[in-house]
């Protein structure tokens, strides 16, 4: 009992001003509670009103949270006795990751419709999914990392598999789930050190352990490491990546969409969070590790991507090189601030561009099934022009061409690396884009290409207007991030000054 | 010089016009090439108000490059890239060959059978507001997102009109930009560094010649005393990576024959026009002017490649068959001449490179529309199928004729101007070179002849049996050309007097740091009585 | 004359042929032929009575105000010690000869091309080239920048490349044309490079100024400075700075000459001038004997103050002109073209004035010059005759017994035959005017004079071979036979032409036959200022009678076998000929000694050969290492297809592998750390 | 109930090599239950280990922490079951192996 009494957990209750700091999370909560009551009532042939529904609760959400930026302060504060951060790095993870849910749920009626898969759980698991990346970008206690991470992650393998006639969704499910698990495990391995070593699953009292235990602890370091591990295995970064092109092209698309974009942009904040803040004193003990995945990430990346002829696993090996691009943000993040300020603009701009990307992909799908390889899109151009051209951009802005976000995203990365006087990253960087422009430019290619004339040409569907909307909005948001830089550098900047536990 | 933001106004009108383009229903053929000529035509106007300006006003500035019409506003503050616009005596010739290709490009765009005639024309005008950005830019990251940004309209026209062939050859060219690019951004990051380190916060062209780069010798390389070059060493290289594929100087060409063989003619006449031109305007601008210890340092290695430019291109050009091939290689011959100009870096030099970008400009400008014609009425490029075409189509031949000499550089035409400029300022560095590249005039002459008589004389052969002259419309195009290529070879002086205005301020940058190889005093330009 | 004034009357030479050639080239076609020869030669007209009027202002010009310089415009000014041009133009002594040969010979020709073309088709074609290269001949003359100079010098050479390949349709003629612009591209290249050696070198030479009483210096050159300048006036004021006899300006002189050599078809340059017979004939006449051919003497008369500083260059320029005197003579005893006869009698006629002015006799050239371009105006028009009556043969085997048939065409060929070979008329004054001062002057004199001897003999002979084959004896061919006279239009300027050759020696030389004459007198102002008089001394008058006898006699005694051999027929050359010795010679004349060969084997066909080896190899190379990197990337990006299995476990292993490598490596480094 | 503390490396090492033994198996076993059970096995490790420190530190953290991944693994566990069961459906062989139709 004397080591409970120790504890600040037991002795204050929660107060209004902690569910205040989750109230977006709670929104999306009550969301996903109220969808699954729908989804018993609402007939099957108006299922696209559990859209609507979905939609309104997430800009209530992300109302709130616009609004929560403002309320938070440049300071930030912690909520639920330092489990919680209402700051506004999260406020602004919250922004991204929503705006990305609603984009999905946008496209995903007609695409669920044309797939036969529209199902009411199909929302509420995307809710829950949204609530576990919500609450990994505020979380700031192992322990709430660790079930943030569940949540979303059960929520994803689930919706991995959830063309159940289709094997390679169930295939893609399977392996989702145990290489997700295993992940966990060396998730959690290193959280019980990190735990151990330090006495402490509160970030900002793990981060005070750490400076006053240098030197170093080797365990600690071993634990930090598999941490990383765990998350990487999420961001889908090198060598942890393999399950990503996978899962990505066997998920329905409207699945990877979402989680192509959303789990990254949360476990991303999350490693910010991490290891440029709380792990911060130990920079020298992981910061190899960190840039040795970037750099792998990269190559392998783009390299693998190279010679991929579906859309969606180039998409998801091009997703597996914007991790390490991003990495470099967070690598050199410690000690300089542009580097977490590159990689949340990066971030922000790739929610767009490859959501884009996936949203293309989603509205052109086929019926029966995803007719995702290269020949599929041939002759796309001259069908859909709008939609091709829209595909174009976004490959063009993940190839980092100006004008684009992907540019000032990569700019700013490459920056931060030569501010930190890592010369050699920023050349790994740029090596790999330029190899990189070889397979997204292939794409438009073959798109630009006159259908064969022996082969019948492919009958894309109509994109409806919600497809429409959906890629405007990101073609929109591409290149307004592309050419005025300072509205999301000026909020990147200042959610980067107000991290939460702010070591 | 009013408040009027000129400047602003000629970046903005083509991309205007592009968006204008896309509210007219793409079945009104006539109406959307209509509007693009408009904005073309008014693109021309406002740059010629901007180059009488610059031609009849003084810079304002005492920085080291006295500009025109500065513009200057914040862009990311945040890390001091700044959106600082400006023309000088250099740039503006440019800018008025950039705005005549462009309206060129506008003017020959077939109406009927231009698929998708709406996006041809917003890309053309996309293209030509990234390459006036280019041109404009001060602030180093501005001109950065101008000159990649250019790729985009580019990459579209050149991927989707075009011959078969077009695909691969665009994706070469556009990944090797790409490259060479993207190593320019890492040394204009490092600039940026530099500059910030000095208390800087800034990417702006005026305080980074201001402030030039500490000499910092290289890091010994692991485990020898082998010395790396130096940084500022790199970032050069950097920059003349970029700038000389883009130009393009052998062995970086390689992207050039292949991309303009399969290019449609409008896109070409403005490419091969301006586009490519960028190179040798981002080396005066730019690489000259920030790097004049390393571009001294590299002078003997980088004049030798313009001359081998020069004579490559010149020999390559003799032993085509395809006439877009001899045009592409006679380019590359002529860029040469152009490098070896600027890295002659005296004002001769960059004076002649100057006016002979705006005079190839021209010329190679009236080579493909030529080449365009003549495949339109013949179908074919071989050189070898054809012949008798001066029968046929005289008042073609006369223009041709014209564009030729221009071409192979008769005293008397454009071409003639800036290549005796460039010999003379090549001579003051080398003698070598000037006999050198005299040699490459010689061969310039063989097989421009080889290809204007190839085409013209002869008897009439199969192909060449049916065809009909030039219309009304094409000799109004072809003829102002050719009207110019005569009236800027008799009297240059306009282009002459402006550029020099400039050049000196360049050339005293690149002169800032001692030049390793010594020129015998009697080659030095002196005083005057 | 006031430079304004100058500047009105160039104006207006240039003007008049300028525009003739617009209205011929771009209304001709549609307004028809009556226009275009109307615009045609009234142009040509009209420019003629301008010179006349410049003549009569130089010759009433006060004396040593005979020379003046205007400006026109500014061509390209660069600023101070950079390129600085303007469009210079003087009048002298000079030009004005230059100018009444062009444009008055040249009017002739113009006349004579209206009936001449009278059945071509593009005619209009024909005259608004003509016209543009009378524009650029005077341009050339008038020129006082050596851009200016240049510019004009490849005007000239434009024109020249379009009237060789005027019958475009002829494989032949267009090769000749191409053959010709390229050989002046390369005399263009060497002015050009002359050009700028004399901007980067020149100084201003200190001048001692010694202030008439009561008055000061304005203008005090203390030190010599670099003038940065291409003017003509200020280069010649200044040549002495280029050091004289020095290597820079002999380099200069030889790269100017060599520039010369191109224009005026001097060995090593000079294959192109045969070729060029493809044209029509009065182009022929006008350019390939009258006038451009000619430029190149005009263009080391021009620069003598540079030349009479470079012995050697000066010496080099006398040897070739008089090697290629010779050489060309040999050639012209065995053709069978009647223009390629004339062509090669041109050349080697070139040569000697080249000598001339090689050896600093610039007026004995330029004399030569003048008398010449009667003489050879009227062979190539009579030739013109000659082909129009046989229709378009021009092999002189097919021709013979013309002498009967077209009179008056036959009679003024034989006094163009007779002053070619330098007797009685035109030839004779000039040629051994000039081979008198060869005489004493010159590299090894009288060495060269020899020689030129040996060219007298020759020219009697082929002139006479040319005369005796076509005129006289017995038609050889059915058109020969059918041949009638041409038309008057085609015979006027013939025999005006004749007329001049006949008399035009005779008046400029009055009384004596040898000695100072007329033009020596013209001229003598111009060679001798600024500073540096004429290094060729002329003969004693004793020397230039016994010179004059001898060449004339050597004259002679080539006419007389010549007649002897194909007039006569009564010696056989063959016999003489077959002599195992001499067996080679015809072989080699006909032959042209094989120039084209050589230069085919030894400058055309290695770099085709190369150019066909870069495009087989240079860009597959140079691309190579880009196949190279996509190769390795894709090499790699198999091998990530391939570990990438789809198996759970392998993906499972490759993260503990990682796993196990991190922790381990970086707990490792901990643990040493600590 | 503190541990003591010369016990306490000893049970780490414990929790580390059932962990390795899990993640061994995962890399060994092909029937994707088994595959399952040895992640469930990882788990545990993990909460020894949670469980083991709480104990050494005398801080409950862990041993809250140690519930909470309990209940994630059954939740783990319910959904995993599910999801396998419909994939290795009657009649087909249970092995993971089987799984590679997406690939390279």
């Amino acid at each position: 009992m004397n080591a409970l009494a120790a504890l600040p957990l037991a002795t204050a209750t929660p107060g209004w001003h902690d569910l205040v700091g989750l109230l977006p999370e709670l929104i999306v909560a009550g969301g996903f509670l109220a969808l699954m009551l729908l989804d018993l009532v609402v007939p099957p042939a108006r299922r696209t009103w559990l859209a609507v529904f979905s939609g309104a609760v997430l800009v209530g959400a992300l109302a709130v949270s616009v609004w929560g930026w403002y309320d938070a302060g440049s300071a930030g504060r912690s909520v639920f006795f330092g489990a919680f951060a209402y700051d506004r790095l999260a406020e602004f993870a919250n922004c991204v990751i929503l705006v990305t849910t609603l984009l999905t749920v946008a496209i995903s009626p007609g695409y669920l419709n044309r797939r036969r898969l529209h199902h009411g759980e199909y929302y509420s698991l995307l809710m829950a999914a949204t609530v576990g990346m919500m609450l990994l970008a505020g979380a700031t206690s192992l322990m709430v990392i660790f079930l943030a991470i569940e949540l979303l992650s059960i929520s994803l393998y689930i919706l991995s598999g959830f063309s159940r006639q289709e094997e390679r969704s169930q295939e893609a499910a399977v392996k989702y789930l145990l290489l997700g698990s295993f992940a966990s495990a060396f998730l959690l391995f290193g959280m019980a050190l990190v735990y151990g070593e330090t006495g402490h699953t509160q970030l900002a009292q793990i981060a005070a352990a750490m400076s006053r235990s240098l030197p170093v602890d080797p365990l600690l370091v071993g634990g930090i490491i598999l941490m990383f591990v765990g998350l990487a295995f999420k961001v889908s970064a090198a060598p942890f990546h393999a399950w990503t092109p996978d899962v990505y092209q066997g998920a329905p698309t409207s699945v990877t969409t979402f989680m192509s974009v959303a789990t990254k942009v949360a476990a991303f904040i999350v490693i910010i969070r991490l290891f440029d803040d709380a792990f911060a004193s130990y920079y020298s003990r992981w910061s190899a590790v960190v840039i040795a995945v970037a750099i792998l990430s990269m190559v392998v990346g783009n390299l693998a991507a190279l010679t991929q002829n579906s859309i969606k696993r180039m998409l998801a090996y091009s997703g597996i090189a914007q991790a390490g691009y991003i990495l470099i943000g967070v690598a050199v993040g410690v000690g300089t601030p542009l580097g977490v300020q590159g990689a949340l603009y990066y971030l922000a701009a790739y929610a767009f561009t490859n959501l884009g990307a996936f949203a293309v992909v989603t509205v052109m799908s086929g019926r029966g099934e995803d007719l995702d390889s290269y020949d599929h899109l041939r002759g796309l151009w001259h069908r859909r022009p709008y939609v091709a051209a829209a595909l174009a951009f976004f490959l063009l802005s993940l190839a980092g061409f100006p004008f684009t976000a992907g540019f000032i995203g990569k700019f700013l990365v490459f920056a931060a690396a030569i501010q930190a006087h890592n010369v050699a990253l920023a050349l790994w960087g740029i090596g790999t884009s330029a190899v990189s422009v070889f397979y997204y430019l292939r794409v438009t290619l073959i798109m630009f290409q006159r259908p064969k004339e022996d082969a019948p040409a492919y009958e894309w569907p109509r994109t409806g207007w919600a497809g429409s909307a959906v890629l405007l909005v990101t073609a929109a948001g591409t290149l307004v991030l592309g050419v005025f830089v300072v509205l999301v550098l000026t909020v990147a900047s200042m959610a980067q000054a107000g991290t939460l536990p702010g070591t | 010089m009013s408040g009027f933001p000129w400047l602003t106004a000629i970046l903005l009108l083509p991309a205007a016009g592009a968006l204008v383009l896309q509210l007219i229903p793409g079945r009104a053929a006539d109406l959307i090439k209509g509007v693009t000529v408009v904005v073309a035509a008014a693109e021309v106007v406002l740059v010629a108000i901007v180059v009488y300006g610059v031609a009849t006003t003084s810079a304002i500035g005492g920085g080291p490059l006295p500009m025109h019409y500065v513009e200057q506003a914040n862009w990311i503050p945040a890390i001091g890239a700044s959106y600082h616009l400006g023309v000088d005596g250099v740039s503006a010739w440019i800018l008025a060959l950039n705005a005549g290709v462009f309206l060129l490009g506008a003017l020959v765009v077939p109406r009927r059978s231009t698929e998708r005639l709406k996006l041809f024309c917003g890309l053309m005008l996309l293209a030509e507001a990234a390459t006036t950005g280019v041109l404009i830019s001060l602030d180093l990251l501005l001109f950065y997102v101008f000159w990649e940004g250019m790729l985009i309209p580019l990459y579209f026209l050149l991927a989707f009109y075009g011959n078969e062939n077009r695909g691969r050859a665009t994706l070469k060219f556009v990944i090797y930009t790409v490259a060479g690019s993207l190593l320019m951004l890492l040394a204009i990051l490092y600039l940026h560094f530099q500059a910030l380190a000095g208390g800087h916060n800034t990417f702006d062209l005026e305080v980074l010649l201001q402030n030039p780069l500490p000499a910092q010798a290289g890091v010994p390389l692991p485990f020898t005393t082998i010395q790396t070059l130096s940084p500022a060493m790199f970032a050069f290289l950097a920059f003349a990576l970029a700038f000389a594929i883009k130009l393009p100087i052998v062995p970086f060409h390689t992207w050039l024959p292949d991309l303009y063989e399969s290019a449609p003619a409008p896109a070409l006449v403005f490419f091969a026009g301006v586009v490519s031109k960028m190179g040798a305007y981002g080396f005066i601008r730019f690489g000259i002017t920030l790097f004049s210890g390393p571009v001294h340092q590299l002078q003997p290695l980088l004049v030798a490649l313009a001359l081998l430019s020069i004579l490559y291109g010149a020999m390559m050009a003799l032993s085509q068959t395809d006439l877009k091939r001899i045009v592409a290689y006679a380019s590359i011959s002529h860029l040469g001449f152009i490098a070896l100009g600027i890295f002659s870096l005296n004002q001769n030099g960059i004076d002649g490179a100057v006016i002979q970008i705006l005079n190839h400009g021209i010329i190679i400008a009236g080579l493909f529309l030529v080449v365009d014609v003549v495949e339109a009425r013949t179908g074919t490029r071989d050189i070898r199928e054809l012949g008798g075409l001066q029968k046929r189509m005289p008042w073609l031949y006369v223009f041709f004729l014209v564009i030729t000499l221009g071409a192979l550089g008769l005293p008397g035409t454009n071409g003639f101007v800036g290549e005796v400029t460039i010999m003379l300022g090549a001579f003051q560095y080398f003698w070598l070179l000037a006999v050198l590249a005299g040699l490459g005039v010689l061969i310039a002459a063989w097989y421009m002849l080889r290809m204007h008589q190839g085409m013209m004389h002869g008897p009439v052969r199969a192909v060449t049996e049916k065809v009909h002259d030039l219309r009304f419309r094409e000799g109004l195009v072809l003829a102002p050309l050719a009207v110019l290529i005569v009236l800027l070879g008799v009297y240059p002086h306009p282009v002459g007097d402006v550029t020099a205005q400039a050049v000196p301020g360049y050339v005293t940058l690149a002169d800032a740091s001692q030049s390793p190889v010594a020129i015998p005093t009697a080659v030095r330009y002196g005083a005057v009585p | 004359m006031s430079p304004s004034t100058a500047a009105l009357l160039a104006g207006l030479v240039l003007l008049f042929p300028l525009a003739g050639s617009a209205l011929c080239g771009l209304i001709g076609p549609v307004l028809g032929r009556r226009f275009v020869n109307l615009a045609g030669t009234l142009s040509i007209g009209a420019a003629f009575a301008v010179t006349l009027v410049i003549f009569a202002q130089v010759l009433g010009a006060a004396s040593g105000h005979q020379s003046t310089t205007a400006t026109l415009w500014n061509w390209l000014d660069l600023g101070p010690g950079n390129l600085n041009v303007s469009v210079d133009v003087t009048i002298d002594q000079l030009s004005v000869l230059m100018l009444l040969v062009i444009t008055g010979v040249g009017l002739l020709i113009h006349v004579y091309s209206v009936g001449y073309m009278e059945h071509d088709p593009g005619v209009a074609r024909f005259f608004s080239y003509m016209n543009f290269f009378i524009f650029s001949m005077v341009l050339l003359v008038l020129a006082a920048n050596m851009i200016i100079l240049i510019i004009g010098w490849a005007a000239v050479a434009l024109s020249s490349y379009l009237l060789i390949g005027f019958w475009y349709e002829r494989e032949s003629a267009v090769l000749a044309a191409r053959k010709a612009m390229i050989t002046q591209v390369i005399g263009d290249v060497a002015l050009v490079i002359a050009a700028i050696l004399i901007f980067v070198n020149l100084k201003s030479v200190p001048q001692i100024c010694i202030p008439p009483p009561g008055e000061v210096c304005a203008l005090q050159l203390q030190s010599s400075q670099h003038l940065f300048t291409l003017s003509l006036p200020q280069i010649f004021a200044n040549a002495s700075s280029l050091g004289a006899g020095s290597a820079l300006i002999t380099l200069i002189c030889i790269l100017l000459a060599v520039g010369a050599f191109a224009k005026s078809a001097q060995f090593p340059l000079h294959t192109w001038l045969p070729d060029a017979m493809e044209g029509p004939t009065p182009v022929s006449a006008l350019i390939h004997a009258a006038t451009m051919v000619t430029a190149g003497v005009y263009l080391i008369a021009r620069f003598h103050p540079l030349f009479d500083l470079a012995p050697i260059a000066s010496g080099m320029v006398a040897c070739v002109g008089m090697g290629t005197a010779v050489m060309a003579g040999f050639i012209a005893l065995s053709q069978v073209d009647i223009k390629r006869v004339i062509a090669y009698s041109t050349m080697s006629q070139i040569g000697l004035m080249i000598f001339a002015v090689g050896i600093g006799a610039y007026a004995a050239g330029m004399y030569q010059f003048l008398l010449h371009a009667f003489f050879k105006a009227l062979l190539f028009l009579a030739a013109g005759n000659v082909i129009h009556a046989v229709h378009d043969e021009q092999d002189i085997r097919e021709m013979g017994g013309l002498d009967s048939r077209m009179r008056v065409t036959a009679w003024c060929f034989l006094v163009g035959s007779l002053a070619l070979a330098g007797f009685l008329f035109a030839g004779m004054f000039s040629k051994e005017d000039l081979l008198g001062f060869g005489l004493i002057n010159g590299p090894g004199a009288p060495a060269l004079y020899i020689v030129g001897i040996v060219v007298n003999v020759l020219t009697g002979l082929y002139a006479f071979r040319l005369y005796g084959t076509a005129f006289r004896g017995e038609p050889r061919s059915d058109a020969a036979r059918n041949a009638h006279e041409s038309k008057a239009v085609m015979l006027w300027p013939v025999v005006i032409l004749a007329g001049l050759s006949a008399l035009a020696g005779w008046i400029l030389q009055w009384p004596i036959a040898f000695g100072p004459h007329l033009i020596d007198a013209f001229l003598n102002p111009v060679f001798t200022s600024p500073g540096s008089g004429p290094i060729a001394k002329a003969p004693s008058l004793g020397l230039g009678v016994i010179g004059f006898v001898i060449g004339v006699t050597c004259s002679l005694i080539g006419i007389a076998i010549a007649l002897r051999i194909w007039v006569r027929r009564d010696l056989d050359p063959s016999r003489v000929l077959a002599r195992p010795g001499l067996r080679l010679l015809p072989r080699l004349s006909f032959n042209k000694l094989y120039f084209d060969e050589i230069y085919d084997a030894l400058l055309v066909r290695p770099t085709r050969a190369l150019a066909r080896g870069l495009r087989r190899v240079g860009d597959p190379v140079m691309d190579s290492w880009i196949k190279g990197v996509s190769g390795v990337a894709t090499d790699f990006s198999s091998a990530f297809r391939t570990i990438q299995t789809g198996l759970i476990r392998d993906y499972a292993s490759y993260m503990v592998l990682f796993v196990v490598i991190f922790t381990v490596a970086v707990m490792l480094a901990a643990g040493l750390a600590k | 109930m503190t541990l003591s503390q010369a016990m306490f490396p000893w049970l780490l090492l414990t929790a580390a090599f059932l962990f390795t033994l899990g993640a061994l198996g995962v890399l060994i076993r092909r029937n994707p239950l088994v595959v399952f059970m040895c992640i469930e096995l990882m788990l545990n490790a993990v909460n020894l280990a949670l469980v083991g420190y709480s104990s050494y530190l005398n801080s409950e953290e862990g041993q809250v922490f140690a519930f909470m991944v309990i209940v994630v693994a059954a939740a783990e566990v319910v959904v995993g079951l599910g999801l396998l069961t419909r994939v290795f459906s009657i009649g087909r062989e249970l092995d993971v192996d089987d799984l590679d139709e997406l690939k390279q």
